[in-house]
């Protein structure tokens, strides 16, 4: 069933070759600038009406963003999860806020959490989340969580561990590693 | 059917191009009128920006962010064990989706097949957590509507099966007790005999809160015909669960694309046609009953013992194969799901957690309010049974 | 857990600038005129809060203080999970209300800020304006771990770790949540101090708000807020 | 609206005479039996080895020293901060003794936030005697594997029919399996005397990177390949996971890793430091683990290292001691031949003090090392002794391709290791000579007191040697010249009661053991003839052995002494010692030349 | 009737009497409606801690004179009300400051201090407080307006003005009562007696759920004291004025508690189990139901 989806789509598309996950649930990545009629095509056509969610990974080290955008169609029980690569430079995507208006929060979500713009979604440059904000996106791969925070929020002092490791090195043989093999 | 819509917004401001709606509050006709975050009427922490004229609302936008721990991200900082104790905290009254859906996902990708016991554990908690979630609703609406004495009742329900959950898990709200993998353990010994008090006692209570709030004239007056979602808004905006069903869309993920073992068991999917508040209401109502009578069935179908446990890898330097899955499941308020994607590595590279409320609550939300009464803004968010912390994260 | 990186800097302001909204500018207003405005400046409570003394008299006081402490009215603001606990404190099955503890829609008539759990720096905000608009004398009771010591936010960019930093906290309850017993152990407690006159954190924020609004403001960014309201 | 509508609600009404159903006394009601409440920590079965440290993900818990450290129990203990935690319970789960456990109580309030830290077991507390409350369900670990993959070995009859290797090494699937259920707590490491970096070598073999596990074993141990046989692991017994299951099969591990990197890689991966020439010689006595170790060492900083050895192949006890089935020699050789790599020149057949004289050697180098090898046995000094052959001797023999009598029957005196390694030796001759087994051993010491590792006696019972505990010899029956047998007394102490070895025995149970050959392995001593007597009066001496400084040098500035000589019969100790003294050496190396 | 200077004494002296009992009762009626929710509620003594507490609140904040003035006219208009009714009939004690023609007196309290506390709302700035003030105002003025009829009704049965003239009608038997001799002059009286009562489902001002507490949003300490102070005896006087006209009035403290608790109790037997109207659905109640009452009383007397 979604091979023969797939197969029917492949003809119009470019795609590639999909994760068939589950019975119900295929992953395929498409192109950015295909993405609008092919959402379009499955909704209409297929029958993929529910935009289950509009999400983004960070592939930091490929400098990509991942769009993944996930749509269900509901009278078949089929789940297509497409993924549109865009670069992480200058991160542009297409707003589809006019196919689904839920995705108007998504495109927010995404514009604030991630920094990728969608021009033309409505309210995408509003604060959504977070307020007064002045750091980089959370949610980049390059943005350490912990480090902010240690650099932000005071901890309570008077924490102080162990490794059991160091600790027994100590106590029991303090300068006895072979420093002269190294 | 007959939708009555009130969508005659032409004599107010109408929003431009890109969204935005300017207001002249200048002009002393319209008034900006919060409500929350310290609001008792909403259901939890959030806010909503009114635009009100005399008793009627022009606009509203949804504030979120006041609960926002940032969890996407730090789950990415987590090992795969190390996530499964802060999922749960997603979603205060109904934690124990999330700790479904993540052990589910990491057990996909992980390749681990969970024993027969666990799964029927699993599904005995999530109704258990389903049956509790609809409490919280039912409370909630009628304490949105002036009516506080459906939600003392129904928080002492609530308060009961806490208890159950206490003695199961080891905990009354956070359970931590779905581990990828598994679960934690086996029922107490005579745990369904106390099971079965606390829904004898829920079902007495049920009965009245049916003779209080169903049939009171005040509550039928204040519910019928009001918060109208227009089936044809379901697919644009997301909607699922309840508040779909309630607009005569009979969609259950149990049902539908069963999980667990809900193809085990006997239930029916309850559906409404008015698509109004009191619908709404209804059809969570009646699916308490179902919920009722699915723990029953649990209790009494499940395997006697039997591991609850899979082998799992050593949790300490847990790694996972690259890949992506996506796993749902119908909670009490529609589909909740969680996208994992993995890079190989010991953490998850991503995940998304796509909870019902965030469709709900903002853009369906922000539609339906204009063009209603003030009084009715409260009961309206209510009756969509959203959660707050599902939406920010 | 993963470590973090130690190369990490925050305030990457070249890269991502702050939004035009949100910086200082002068604006002409309709009137004609033209004024400065700094969007992100607290023009709310800038000013220090007074430092009330005691009664005159300690017989008097202390009867205060009993009365204080048998009527302990929250501020029904959930600003974590922990709110959900509060549930069941009202309705029958732990009923609070028996301890004189009863909940109130509006900061003006409370006298107990229930921070209950983590606090989201939008969420701070609001509960910090909330604790600058209660009467004194006022109490701040920390709930569960996040507010003693970050809990299990420690390592999250948009929660805060110590909730004594920014308000005077006159109680902590330990748990994640804290049970609804441990809530109405941790009340009566602080009905202890209260009525020992120990639980003097107005007149102590009041003394050190210099420094208490310093640890704010290295938090809050926006102080941007609606009158009255959030 | 119908009347019905407007009269229904008023049936609420009826709760009013109802009785409430508010808990009266709400304070201090009693949690679930399984609640997570604060937690309790069994402080005697608690080894600190911080795994759940390492699980919490709320950094709640600092390890905190209580105690000294001693073998397998690091001293330290976790404290517990309940600004962090969420009583999610992983670190019970996960703890490697099941002494961490939670408690079903739940009430702290406090105004002082520092208050909320603890550490359970030391800090009393109301709850610590709580029997109710989270335990893991049967006292089961369940996220971290409890035992290890069977390791495949030959059968009992094919085994004890030639001398080949017996233990087959680990497959690559279980070999994940088994380094994956290290903790790295890192416990053993201080209990193996070189230090090696256990968890990392571990995690080497969990990641698949074998080149950059040898490098790491290369680092701490140039005979990581017979300690990957041989070792008598003690890391094993520090092992965290040896409380709740089996140990962590260290010793297979280190094999796995140097099974698994061809040998012609050995040479690549672990070349010759680029340091320079330091021009300084030295020279070793000995060519076992501790010399060559010493010589690895020296010669990597860059030293020329002249090893002299008496026998004709270098390896010492490793080669003589250590029966073939479990070292085979071409793991040796190969070993060597990578020490010999780093520069190291082996002289074999040169004993001092007859081929080459001690004073020559100091003469000649800039230090000279000794590390001689326990080569003589001892003996039991019973009636008869004077006919039994000594283990040692007899090992050394089947080792250099001599003949040796192969008698039906063989008694063996001693319960160590050594007796049953020759115990199997002489199995496998028989087996080969006669097709049938006939060995005894009898051990003074009773099995729960065993010195050899139970392995070693299983192994040894399944190639068909029967073993006796308890017996103490009293007799080597000689009849007509010829040994028939020994005589035992059972054993009933061995020690006194200030601990000096007194052994008493039951004269009534006596058992006589057949047999045509009785050997003594009960324990070696070292040859120091080759000091010289004028040396051995300068020397200082300590129960029969040199005196050492801590780090191998002995009262004379240019002697070190390493091996089994100092620190007993042991693979591992005498690299230890090995390290110790090169780097001891190097330092004074060092010295003499910022001097000049 | 003459006016003596003792008067002012004894109706201080009502005027306490009625605050404890108003206390005291507020209490039990908490807690009876708690007992319908399942549990205990409020000790019976917790309003006095209350008060206490409130006055004793170190700090107060003021936002113009109307603002001090709004808690002040409320008291005003409840001490008001209560002086000008006789409280307990024939007592010569407890009669108060009841003159001819002081019906008119007292229904011109009843609005005196919902429009003072209006005016004091509005002062404080809270926007909450302005709407819940205008929803409010608009909502009790027509709950009054069967009120309104009723009375007017009586007037003409009665043929007089004069409260005590009106109880002393009432005296004798039960059946001399309004309730028995006007029915629909008394429904439509009650009708707008639970409408005013701030009760569900007309509690519209303090609807914490629609707008936060409404008008007394900004009300803390002493002013929120005063209030409160008012909130125990200004339904009570309401309700001695529907005792008094309606159902046969009070002759000794013992028959004046059962009456004000029975007749209180009414507005809390509905509200409990009720949830609220918006505000045009009660006023939609009152003009349908209330007012064709009140016509019809008028008519048929």
């Amino acid at each position: 069933m979604m091979k023969d989806l797939i197969a029917k789509l492949k003809k119009h598309y470019k795609l590639t070759e999909p994760d068939y996950r589950r019975a119900d649930l295929t992953f395929v990545t498409a192109q950015k600038d295909e993405l609008r009629s092919l959402l379009i095509a499955l909704r209409d056509i297929e029958g993929f009406t529910h935009l289950v969610l509009l999400t983004a990974v960070d592939w930091l080290e490929e400098g990509l963003f991942q769009l993944t955008y996930m749509l269900n169609n509901r009278a078949a029980n089929r789940t297509l999860a497409l993924r549109v690569m865009i670069p992480r430079a200058n991160a542009v995507g297409d707003t589809i806020h006019d196919l689904w208006p839920t995705a108007e929060t998504y495109q927010r979500e995404l514009r604030e959490m991630f920094g990728i713009d969608f021009p033309g979604s409505p309210r995408v440059n509003d604060e959504f989340i977070l307020e007064g904000w002045t750091d980089m996106p959370p949610y980049r791969r390059d943005f350490d969580s912990l480090a902010y925070s240690l650099q932000t929020y005071r901890e309570r002092p008077g924490r102080v561990t162990h490794d059991p490791r160091e600790h027994m090195k100590k106590a029991l043989y303090p300068d006895q590693k072979p420093e002269a093999a190294k | 059917m007959m939708f009555n819509l009130k969508t005659d917004r032409s004599q107010y401001p109408q929003p431009g191009p890109d969204g935005k709606l300017e207001i002249d509050l200048e002009t002393g006709k319209y008034l900006k009128l919060w409500q929350g975050p310290n609001h008792p009427g909403i259901t939890g922490n959030m806010s909503v920006e009114l635009t009100v004229c005399g008793d009627e609302v022009v606009a509203g936008k949804t504030h979120v962010g006041y609960l926002h721990r940032g969890f996407e991200k730090l789950m990415e900082r987590r090992s795969f064990i190390q996530v499964f104790p802060i999922v749960c905290r997603v979603c205060v009254p109904e934690p124990d989706f999330n700790e479904y859906c993540y052990a589910a996902a990491v057990e996909e990708l992980a390749g681990i097949k969970v024993p027969e016991l666990a799964n029927w554990m699993r599904t005995l908690i999530l109704e258990m957590g389903r049956f509790n979630s609809y409490m919280m609703f039912l409370g909630g609406i009628s304490g949105a509507l002036g009516l506080g004495v459906v939600g003392q009742w129904m928080t002492y329900v609530r308060d009961l099966m806490l208890d159950r959950f206490e003695e199961l898990t080891g905990a009354r709200i956070y359970h931590m007790f779905i581990l990828p993998g598994g679960v934690r353990g086996h029922l107490p010994d005579g745990f369904a005999g106390r099971m079965e008090e606390v829904l004898r006692t829920a079902e007495k209570y049920l009965a009245d809160v049916e003779k209080v709030m169903f049939r009171n004239a005040v509550y039928k007056r204040r519910t019928k015909g009001i918060g109208v979602i227009d089936p044809k808004l379901f697919e644009p905006y997301g909607v699922t669960g309840p508040n779909a069903r309630a607009g005569g869309v009979a969609k259950d993920l149990r049902k539908d694309a069963p999980y667990l073992v809900y193809n085990e068991l006997d239930f029916e999917v309850q559906t409404g046609k008015d698509s109004d508040i009191h619908t709404r209401v209804d059809v969570r109502y009646r699916d308490i009953h179902q919920s009722i009578a699915l723990i029953r069935q649990i209790l009494q179908k499940m395997p006697k013992d039997g591991p609850v446990m899979a082998k799992i890898p050593n949790v300490l330097h847990w790694q996972i194969p690259r890949g992506e899955t996506y796993i749902k499941g119908e909670s009490s308020r529609g589909e909740y799901g969680y996208y994992l994607v993995t890079d190989g590595s010991g953490y998850p590279r991503r995940i998304n957690v796509r909870g019902p409320s965030y469709t709900h609550a903002m853009a369906l939300l922000e539609h339906l309010i204009p063009g209603t009464n003030i009084s009715d803004v409260a009961q309206l968010m209510v009756s969509l049974h959203t959660y707050p912390p599902e939406i920010e994260r | 857990m993963k470590h973090f990186d130690p190369t990490f800097k925050k305030d990457t302001e070249k890269e991502f600038p702050l939004r035009e909204e949100m910086r200082p500018r002068t604006v002409e207003t309709p009137d004609g005129q033209t004024i400065e405005i700094e969007p992100l400046k607290d023009y709310f409570c800038e000013a220090p809060p007074k430092v009330h003394p005691k009664a005159y008299s300690k017989i008097v006081e202390d009867f205060y203080n009993w009365a204080r402490a048998e009527s302990l009215w929250i501020l029904g603001f959930g600003t974590g999970c922990g709110a959900i606990e509060m549930r069941p404190l009202m309705t029958p099955r732990f009923d609070a209300y028996r301890w004189g503890i009863q909940w109130r829609p509006t900061p003006r008539q409370s006298n107990l800020l229930m921070i209950s759990g983590y606090l989201s720096i939008k969420t701070l905000k609001r509960a910090i304006r909330a604790y600058e608009q209660m009467q004194q004398p006022k109490y701040v009771v920390g709930l569960g771990s996040c507010t003693i010591n970050g809990g299990m936010y420690w390592d999250s960019y948009n929660t805060i770790k110590r909730l004594d930093d920014y308000l005077p906290v006159d109680m902590y309850i330990a748990g994640c949540m804290p049970r609804p017993e441990a809530l109405l152990a941790g009340f009566v407690a602080l009905k202890k101090i209260i009525k020992a006159g120990k639980a003097e954190g107005a007149n102590l924020y009041a003394e050190n708000f210099a420094q208490y609004k310093a640890n704010q403001k290295a938090v809050i960014k926006d102080w941007d807020m609606p009158d009255y309201s959030w | 609206m119908s009347l019905r509508d407007v009269l229904s609600p008023y049936t609420a009404w009826k709760h009013l005479f109802e009785a409430p159903v508010t808990i009266k006394d709400p304070i201090g009601r009693e949690a679930a039996e399984r609640y997570r409440g604060f937690h309790q920590n069994d402080l005697s079965k608690c080894i600190g080895c911080g795994s759940c440290e390492d699980i919490c993900q709320n950094a709640a818990i600092d390890m905190v020293p209580v105690s000294d450290p001693k073998t397998g129990d690091s001293g330290l203990r976790p404290m517990i901060d309940y600004g962090r935690c969420c009583w999610c319970a992983l670190c019970v789960d996960v703890c490697m003794t099941g002494s961490l456990t939670m408690s079903n109580e739940y009430t702290w309030v406090d105004s002082d936030p520092d208050a909320f830290r603890f550490t359970p077991g030391v800090d009393l507390k109301s709850w610590d005697a709580e029997e109710k409350g989270y335990k893991r369900e049967n006292n089961e670990r369940r996220l971290t594997g409890t035992h290890r993959p069977e390791m495949g070995m030959l059968e009992p009859e094919a085994r004890i029919a030639s001398f080949g290797e017996i233990v087959h090494g680990y497959t690559r699937a279980e070999a994940v399996i088994e380094a994956d259920r290290c903790v790295e707590c890192g416990l053993c490491v201080a209990t193996c005397p070189a230090h090696m970096d256990i968890p990392d070598y571990i995690r080497k073999v969990r990641e698949g990177d074998y080149e950059g596990g040898l490098k790491l074993l290369y680092e701490t141990n140039p005979f990581s390949q017979t300690c990957g046989r041989v070792c008598t692991h003690a890391c094993e017994t520090a092992c965290a996971a040896v409380h709740e299951g089996d140990a962590i099969a260290i010793r297979w591990l280190k094999r796995d890793i140097t099974d698994n990197v061809p040998r012609e890689r050995y040479f690549d991966l672990i070349s010759k430091p680029d340091v320079p020439e330091t021009g300084k010689k030295v020279a070793i006595v000995g060519a076992g683990p501790g010399g060559l170790t010493t010589a690895f060492d020296l010669a990597r900083a860059g030293n020329e290292v002249v090893v002299f050895e008496a026998l004709p192949k270098p390896g010492g006890m490793m080669r003589y001691g250590i029966p073939e089935y479990r070292l085979p020699y071409d793991v040796l050789d190969h070993e060597i031949s990578v020490i010999e790599k780093m520069g190291v020149d082996i002289r074999c057949n040169q004993r001092i003090g007859t081929d080459i004289t001690l004073d020559q050697l100091k003469k000649d180098h800039d230090a000279v090392v000794l590390s001689l090898g326990l080569n003589q046995g001892r003996s039991t000094r019973v009636p008869g002794s004077e006919e039994a052959e000594s283990a040692i001797d007899l090992l050394r023999r089947i080792t250099a391709g001599d003949k040796v009598p192969v008698p039906k029957q063989v008694a063996i005196i001693g319960g160590g290791n050594v007796a049953m390694d020759i115990a199997r030796s002489m199995a496998r001759l028989q087996r080969q000579k006669h097709g049938e087994v006939g060995v005894t051993v009898t051990a003074l010491e009773d099995f729960d007191h065993f010195l050899a590792d139970d392995e070693e006696v299983e192994e040894a019972r399944e190639e068909g040697c029967v073993i006796y505990d308890a017996r103490g010899p009293q007799e080597i029956v000689v009849k007509s010249g010829k040994v028939a047998g020994l005589r035992t007394w059972k054993c009933k102490a061995i020690f006194d009661a200030e601990g000096r070895f007194a052994p008493k025995y039951d004269a009534s149970d006596e058992m006589v053991h057949p047999a045509q050959m009785v050997v003594e392995a009960i324990g070696q001593s070292a040859d120091i003839s080759l000091l010289g007597a004028e040396l051995t009066e300068k020397l200082e001496w300590n129960r029969g052995r040199i005196r050492i400084d801590q780090n191998g040098r002995t009262s004379e500035p240019w002697l070190w002494a390493a091996g089994d000589l100092v620190s007993g019969p042991d693979v591992i100790h005498a690299v230890a010692d090995g390290h110790r003294v090169a780097k001891s050496v190097s330092a004074m190396l060092q010295a003499t030349r910022e001097t000049h | 009737m003459s006016f003596e200077w003792i008067q002012i004494a004894w109706a201080l002296l009502t005027l306490f009497i009625v605050i404890n009992y108003g206390l005291i009762m507020t209490a039990v009626i908490q807690k009876i409606g708690a007992r319908v929710g399942g549990r205990y509620g409020i000790p019976v003594w917790q309003n006095y801690i209350d008060l206490i507490k409130n006055f004793s609140l170190r700090s107060k904040i003021h936002h113009g004179v109307m603002f001090y003035l709004g808690p002040v006219f409320r008291l005003t208009g409840g001490i008001g009300l209560l002086l000008f009714v006789p409280t307990i009939y024939g007592s010569v004690m407890h009669q108060n400051f009841s003159y001819s023609g002081d019906l008119i007196l007292a229904l011109y309290f009843v609005f005196f201090g919902t429009l003072g506390m209006a005016l004091g709302a509005g002062e404080s700035g809270h926007p909450h407080a302005a709407i819940g003030v205008s929803r409010g105002l608009s909502q009790v003025t027509m709950a009054e307006l069967p009120l309104a009829l009723a009375v007017y009704s009586m007037t003409l049965q009665y043929g007089t003005l004069n409260i005590t003239d009106i109880v002393a009608a009432q005296q004798g038997s039960i059946f001399n009562w309004t309730l028995f001799t006007n029915p629909l002059a008394t429904t439509a009286a009650m009708i707008a007696f639970v409408g005013t009562m701030m009760r569900s489902p007309f509690d519209v001002v303090l609807a914490p759920q629609e707008i936060p507490i409404g008008p007394p949003t900004e009300y803390h300490s002493a002013y929120l004291a005063l209030m409160q102070t008012n909130r125990v005896l200004y339904p009570i006087a309401k309700t001695v004025i529907f005792m008094n006209l309606f159902f046969g009035g009070a002759t000794n403290w013992f028959e004046f508690a059962i009456k004000i608790f029975a007749l209180y109790m009414v507005s809390v037997v509905v509200g409990v189990v009720h949830p609220r109207f918006r505000v045009e659905q009660s006023i939609g109640f009152f003009l349908k139901w209330g007012l064709p009452v009140g016509v019809l009383s008028i008519l048929v007397v």
